[in-house]
């Protein structure tokens, strides 16, 4: 055991402490507080969980081991346009496995990862609802249906 | 009281309602296996995930199979614990667990006391279908000063879990990740050393498999024993005598103090000594100390804090800095028996037999893993000589004693040397909660009427409640004890202490549930309390048939005290036997 | 105004196309045009009417008149009777099957309607930001009824009589859930929403909070009233912002108008709901680990006893039902039990919504009445198969349920026969698949979302699952060996028999359910090394046609293994050993030669 | 809005709406209004039917036509997004699948102006209670 020290910069601890305030600071809440903060930081790094766990008097282990059990929960920062590829079963069944692994090559990168630029990361998501238009791919707030894995290169394209 | 009756195996029973089927069977002598299952009722310490589902039975009219740790009898149940439906089921399971779990038995730390290993053998498996294809969930070996984690051998039983959160309040540790992967770690699955870890070591005692094991030390104790040049002094705390004897086949709670010297004089230590004589010498020091402070209270000196707390417990001393740092100057300054020893041994004996310091080990045998780190701590060495050197587990020594194919049971009785090896019934019962401040009230009562005290034995303060508390009357002088075991019901405590409620003048804290007779360091007690309570028998035993049971007439003590140390709390006392304690709580800084 | 006085609507939906429909439509056009018709009279091609076994189907307009089973020889006397002379041509009119009865007028068929929509009666119908157009459709009406009128046990009682069944997953009885939850006496109480909907190719509980959420805070509301409790939580996924928003902005607008909060409609029942979110863990779906997430926990299902109506939410009792559960209950309270139990099966009543998902034409959310045959599902409201493939399984129940075959296409859909059939009902999503999908595959594709989304907390699930994965890999990867399916078998079942939740003891079932239907599928990848649905890429072989080979050498330049090998010229060969199955040469042969089977 | 305090505070309000109360609010001639109804869930969003909802209601007004163009949640016909529900006033109303501006403009010039149908309806193949 040591003590542990957390740098954080005075405006983030004050917003993660704005967040937990707003939550009473109970412990039933913490996931609506995580959810809190990643829409902040886009991420819940370390640190971020390290000063939820001060405020609200939860252990860290205990916030990592949730943080690590929801898998809408990131502890490292997505791509400037992060691409989620709908592995529902209807894009399943229509080839959304082969747009993955289209997109993997292309930009050289396994799902869960961001490109060295920060320009891309991919995720595959649990269907997002819109099998009629399977396979779906979503990139930031934009949807693209029906891909075919030769759609890829032209839909990168629009992000470069 | 309501009843219930049901028939388990063609048996027909009669049990008190809410209770398991595993329970009810276990009272008609079925035994059925678990492997997760922990229940240690009087210690309020349980485990029931329902996690390794070992334990199924089958119910008549239920669909699945229900595991029985968890599942309550309900009347005119009919429950089958070994049908073929229930025995390919556990088969079937535990090869499942086997196949992701190493098979290095031979080479494995736990082997031998492995629960998973021992549920292999009874089960008969003789192979694990689909293992040449079969991942294994792997994970980084993570070694801290006390305690080494390897969860590839994690089957996910959660005990550790629920020792370290709901037993002790600690949170080093929790369930990460999901699924295939899922498995117990500290936060972002760093290191025990990055965690707030005390190294009590409740998770390593309750661990069923070899994922929680301690650092073996014997290894660097057995490099010193070789070297000629070195004089290795050995210290035995008191619970290690009333727990060795299970790791060679003995009944729990026997004592094998006599055994124990002879074998370690036969391992090749040069002087046998007793941490028992350290704990007299404790209770001197911290006796002193409560008297001090109680007579400055009593004087209405405002700066003065009660209660006084023990702090012989390293784990708890850990603790304390970790989450209470605001209270650091509440307990006794005075060291544990184990530094005291230390340091006594480091400059008082070896001034004595002219020993350098740099050619003398100290080594000590505990109960617990904490002490392998306290004795890293860095104020309690010289010019970076620790005054204890090494500190070896009951589990260690016994390791050792087979390793040096000493037949331990047929060993001759031996006697501990001298000076350091003479104790008290105070200094024995240090290994049980309630000990040490029970010693202390026999000296402190003493020292404070000036009176001969009649009747030693304070049972208000024994038993096996995690928080208890009792008046002692000091001549007229109430003085209000608190004790807990377990850091959990140390936690309650120190949260009055914090807020100011507390009415304690002095309060025992032991980290581990029973206190140092159920360490972290002992033989596995596999969940059974009735382990801890034949220990803690055992220690009381050992008290009462010892010729002196007050720490302050021991002859030794006393001769250290006249020719050495002056008084209880003088300044070479202060310098060899005092510590400070320090802020260990996590600390957020701003980045600029 | 148009200068079209008359319509002529031809379904041009793929089963009636089929059927030549086009041909229907050309002709139609050729007879106006013979009759200088075409400027008062339009064709038009439409989507699908949804009655394909009826196609194909021309429908006049303004009339109404409904023609099924239209020939390109029909549009003769369509024009020259109906069109020309305004008299129906009865040999093409819908003949009700029970009745025997002709009904020319559509919209007085309506009951032949294969679909019924309860649960989604205000989808695609209101604005659902708009409160008052809820209200117009009767909306809290229900409750004003139930909390002026109605004891919380008589309400309870209808609910039950109702035989309304949970539309997540087992199908436990509603009414009997809220009596439960109401027999245990507490200071709190909870009703819980479950919109974690997780199955993957399911959308119904999200179509229906997008769609008319004020439904579901009013039957929140209703059951709240019944069993005593005065506080809602809707814990929905996080991944439907959508769907948050209009919770927020109902809920908004019902406590605006005093619909939600203290003393509702004057009455002394108070009753609020707030939103909790998940995070992305299907296995929150299941009750007791949906509880946990919602107390900011480890979404980790724990054993039942104790239910939820006895502990649940912070210790109390909880009352947990599904989006889809909820959204039938105010309609029960205003058309009557009987009325509900009126429609579907014995066992199963009202209807059901359905994802319909997969290789079918027409993907889309649809409600039938329980006890619908799969057949119907498919061919009529679906559609039929895509680009004309052969109907091969149908998936029900996501992750938990099972692949049915073409033997269970007459079945009523209900939630004992599906359970029967070796599926279940789940949520509701539907996929369809055809011939060209590898039914070892999908149970793997199950498997792979199992054991990501397996919490980890028991073995079975944990491993076994896992283990699962791994022989289903092992099998489509040309390795297994015949004894595996045994094991396959003999896992599945322990898995089932023994895992702590419903994910568990669900999970083998894709296994099961495809061994059952589809053994020689599984047989022959493991005992000819073959996968007949042509997907499994390791069990593939490339092969060419000695005659379209011209020996260009091209295939066997581009070969990165040098499988392939032959004389210029002449027809080259892949030797299968050395082959890794890259497809280079497939894609470099200019010959089509090269073929893959 | 004012709370509903009663039963038949909230009996009033349904019966006021199911006459067209907001239809009057937005229109002069409410039987002569035009309403459009855009399946605005989730699939319907990711195939474009914000576009569409906002590109009838800006055209509907460019063109002087006495509409109101609303938002309604799924209709059902995934394989046809965006869906468009337009209701002719004293008509039955009709669904228009795979709407794009193009579409959606032949839509207001052809059905909405004249009553002529175009490709595109999708059958309502469902019965609602």
């Amino acid at each position: 055991m040591s003590s542990i020290k957390i740098k954080l910069k005075k405006q983030d601890i004050d917003k993660i402490k704005e967040i937990t305030a707003s939550f009473n600071n109970e412990e039933h809440e913490l996931i609506n507080v995580l959810h809190k903060c990643q829409q902040h930081f886009g991420y819940l790094p370390a640190e971020v969980q390290e000063v939820i766990s001060d405020e609200m008097d939860i252990p860290t282990a205990k916030i990592y081991g949730i943080v690590t059990f929801y898998s809408f929960f990131t502890m490292t920062p997505k791509g400037k346009n992060p691409i989620s590829i709908c592995m529902g079963t209807a894009c399943y069944v229509r080839g959304g496995e082969k747009v993955l692994d289209e997109f993997k090559k292309e930009l050289g990168i396994e799902a869960g990862q961001t490109t060295k630029d920060g320009k891309f990361s991919i995720s595959s998501l649990r269907c997002v609802g819109a099998c009629g238009l399977a396979p779906v791919v979503l990139i930031g707030e934009k949807t693209y249906g029906r891909v075919a894995p030769d759609d890829v290169k032209e839909i990168l394209a629009e992000y470069k | 009281m309501d009843t219930i009756k049901l028939t388990i195996d063609n048996k027909q029973l009669e049990v008190e309602k809410g209770t398991s089927i595993y329970n009810a069977a276990k009272s008609i002598g079925i035994d059925i296996p678990v492997l997760c299952y922990m229940s240690m009722k009087d210690l309020c310490i349980e485990n029931k995930p329902a996690g390794c589902r070992i334990c199924v039975v089958e119910v008549e009219g239920r669909r699945n199979l229900a595991p029985s740790c968890s599942t309550d009898c309900q009347d005119n149940m009919v429950v089958r614990t070994h049908t073929p439906r229930v025995l390919n089921a556990r088969k079937t399971v535990l090869e499942f667990i086997l196949s992701d779990h190493p098979k290095d038995c031979l080479v494995c730390p736990k082997s031998g006391h492995c629960e998973l290993q021992d549920m292999a053998v009874k089960m008969g498996i003789r192979k694990i279908p689909g293992e040449e294809i079969a991942e294994m969930s792997t994970y980084r070996l993570d070694t801290s000063p006390s305690i080494i984690r390897d969860l590839d051998k994690c089957i996910m039983c959660r005990r550790c879990e629920t020792m370290c959160n709901e037993v002790q309040t600690v949170g080093a540790l929790s369930a990460v990740n999901r699924g295939f992967y899922a498995a117990v770690a500290p936060a972002f699955e760093q290191n025990l050393e990055h965690s707030p870890c005390t190294y009590c070591g409740q998770c390593v005692a309750v661990c069923p498999t070899g994922a929680l094991t301690e650092v073996d030390h014997t290894p660097e104790v057995m490099t010193h024993l070789a070297d000629p040049k070195k004089t290795v002094v050995v210290q035995t705390a008191p619970a290690v005598r009333a727990a060795l004897g299970e790791e060679f086949g003995l009944e729990p709670g026997t004592l094998v103090t006599g055994k124990m010297v002879t074998a370690l004089r036969q391992l090749g230590f040069d002087y046998v000594f007793d941490t028992d004589f350290a704990a007299d010498l404790t209770i001197m020091e911290e006796g002193t100390e409560l008297l001090n402070r109680l007579s400055a209270h009593l004087k209405g000196d405002k700066e003065i804090r009660l209660p006084i707390l023990t702090s012989c417990c390293p784990g708890w001393v850990n603790f304390f800095e970790t989450y209470f740092p605001d209270l650091k100057n509440v307990p006794s300054t005075s060291k544990s028996p184990q530094q005291m020893f230390g340091a006594i041994a480091k400059s008082y004996f070896a001034e004595k037999k002219e020993i350098r310091r740099e050619d003398m080990v100290v080594v000590s045998i505990m109960p617990c893993l904490a002490k392998k780190y306290e004795c890293q701590r860095d104020e309690f060495s010289v010019d970076g000589n620790p005054d204890v050197d090494l500190s070896i587990s009951t589990r260690e020594l016994a390791a050792f004693i087979k390793q040096a194919n000493i037949d331990f049971d047929s060993l001759p009785e031996g006697e501990f040397d001298n000076p350091l090896g003479e104790s008290t019934g105070a200094g024995v019962i240090f290994g049980a909660t309630g000990g040490v401040i029970e010693a202390a009230a026999r000296t402190a009562y003493e020292m404070h009427t000036g009176k001969n005290l009649e009747k030693v034995d304070f049972e208000q303060l024994r038993g096996m409640d995690g928080v208890r508390e009792a008046t002692v009357d000091f001549d007229g002088l109430p003085i209000n004890i608190g004790i807990a075991h377990g850091l959990g019901n140390a936690r309650k405590l120190l949260d009055d202490v914090r807020s100011g409620k507390s009415k304690y003048h002095a309060i025992e804290i032991m980290a581990c549930p029973g206190g140092c007779i159920g360490g972290g360091g002992q033989p596995q007690h596999h969940g059974q309390t009735e382990i801890l309570k034949a220990r803690a028998a055992a220690i009381y035993t050992e008290d009462k048939n010892k010729k002196i049971r007050k720490s302050h007439e021991n002859p030794f003590i006393k001769e250290l005290y006249s020719t050495y140390l002056g008084e209880p709390n003088s300044e070479l006392a202060h310098k060899l036997l005092h510590t400070k304690y320090f802020d260990k709580k996590k600390k957020i800084i701003v980045n600029q | 105004m148009s200068g079209y006085s008359m319509h002529l609507l031809v379904c041009g939906g793929t089963g009636c196309r089929a059927s030549h429909s086009e041909e229907i439509e050309f002709k139609l056009r050729n007879e106006l045009e013979k009759r200088n018709l075409e400027d008062t009279v339009k064709v038009l091609s439409t989507g699908c009417f949804g009655f394909c076994e009826k196609g194909p189907i021309v429908k006049v307009m303004p009339d109404n008149t409904f023609y099924t089973g239209v020939t390109p020889g029909d549009a003769e006397d369509i024009i020259a009777e109906h069109v020309v002379l305004g008299r129906t041509v009865s040999r093409l009119i819908y003949e009700d099957p029970s009745s025997k009865e002709k009904v020319p007028d559509s919209k007085k068929m309506g009951f032949s309607k294969k679909q019924l929509r309860i649960a989604l009666r205000n989808c695609g119908f209101i604005n659902p930001e708009n409160i008052n157009e809820y209200i117009a459709r009767e909306g809290y009406m229900a409750l004003g009824n139930v909390i002026t009128d109605i004891s919380p046990e008589d309400a309870t009682r209808l609910v039950k009589d109702s035989g309304l069944r949970g539309r997540g997953g087992a199908g436990f009885s509603t009414g009997l859930k809220w009596e439960l939850t109401a027999a245990t006496p507490s200071d709190e109480k909870y009703v819980v929403c479950n919109a974690d909907e997780g199955d993957p190719g399911a959308f119904m509980d999200r179509s229906i909070l997008e769609g008319d959420p004020h439904n579901v805070l009013e039957a929140m509301a209703i059951c709240g009233y019944c069993i005593g409790a005065d506080k809602g939580l809707i814990y929905i996924r996080a991944e439907y912002p959508l769907a948050i928003e209009r919770l927020k902005t109902a809920i908004k607008q019902a406590r605006e108008y005093g619909l939600l909060g203290k003393n509702i409609m004057g009455s002394d029942f108070s009753f609020d709901i707030e939103l909790k979110y998940g995070a992305g863990a299907f296995v929150c779906g299941e009750e007791t680990a949906l509880i946990h997430s919602m107390e900011g926990l480890r979404g980790e299902p724990s054993l039942k006893p104790p239910f939820p109506s006895v502990k649940g939410y912070n210790g109390k009792p909880t009352n947990v039902n599904n989006v889809e559960t909820l959204a039938n209950v105010p309609i029960i309270f205003l058309k009557g039990a009987d009325w509900f139990s009126s429609i579907g099966t014995e066992k199963s009543k009202g209807t059901k919504v359905f994802a319909l998902a997969g290789k079918i034409n027409n993907v889309g959310l649809i409600e039938v009445p329980m006890g619908t045959t799969l057949r119907e599902v498919i061919f009529e409201i679906g559609g039929g198969i895509k680009d004309g493939k052969k109907f091969k399984a149908v998936q029900t129940g996501g992750p938990s349920g099972g692949c049915l075959t073409e033997n269970h296409l007459d079945t009523p859909i209900d939630f004992d026969n599906l359970i029967e059939a070796g599926s279940m009902m789940g949520s509701g999503g539907m996929i369809v698949m055809d011939e060209d999908d590898c039914m070892v595959s999908v149970a793997k594709f199950y498997l792979d979302f199992t054991v990501e989304e397996s919490c980890g907390k028991c073995a079975p699930c944990r491993i076994g699952n896992k283990r699962l994965y791994e022989l289903l890999d092992h099998i489509c990867s040309g390795k297994g060996k015949v004894e595996v399916l045994d094991r396959l078998r003999l896992m599945s079942e322990v898995i089932k028999d023994t895992s702590l939740c419903g994910l568990g003891q669900t999970s083998p079932n894709p296994v099961l359910s495809t061994l059952d239907n589809f053994y020689d599928e599984y047989h022959a990848h493991v005992s000819d090394k073959k996968c007949p649905a042509g997907q499994c890429k390791d069990l593939m072989e490339y092969f060419i046609i000695e005659e379209n080979c011209v020996g260009c050498t091209a295939c066997a330049r581009v070969c990165p293994v040098n499988a392939i090998t032959g004389e210029r010229k002449k027809p080259h060969e892949i030797n299968q050993d050395i082959c890794i199955k890259c497809g280079a040469c497939m894609e470099k042969c200019k010959f089509d030669a090269i073929i893959i089977q | 809005m004012g709370k509903i305090k009663s039963l038949d505070d909230l009996k009033k309000i349904s019966k006021d709406y199911k006459k067209g109360l907001d239809l009057r609010e937005k229109s002069s001639h409410p039987e002569e209004l035009v309403q459009v109804k855009v399946a605005m869930a989730t699939c319907g969003i990711a195939s474009g039917a914000k576009e569409i909802m906002e590109y009838l209601d800006s055209e509907l007004e460019k063109r002087a036509i006495d509409a109101v163009v609303t938002q309604t949640g799924c209709m059902g016909y995934c394989y046809a997004e965006p869906t468009i529900e337009v209701t002719l006033p004293g008509q039955e109303a009709v669904v228009y699948g795979n709407v794009t501006t193009e579409k959606a403009d032949e839509i207001i010039e052809k059905y909405i102006k004249t009553g002529e149908f175009v490709d595109g309806i999708i059958p309502r193949n469902y019965e609602t209670i």
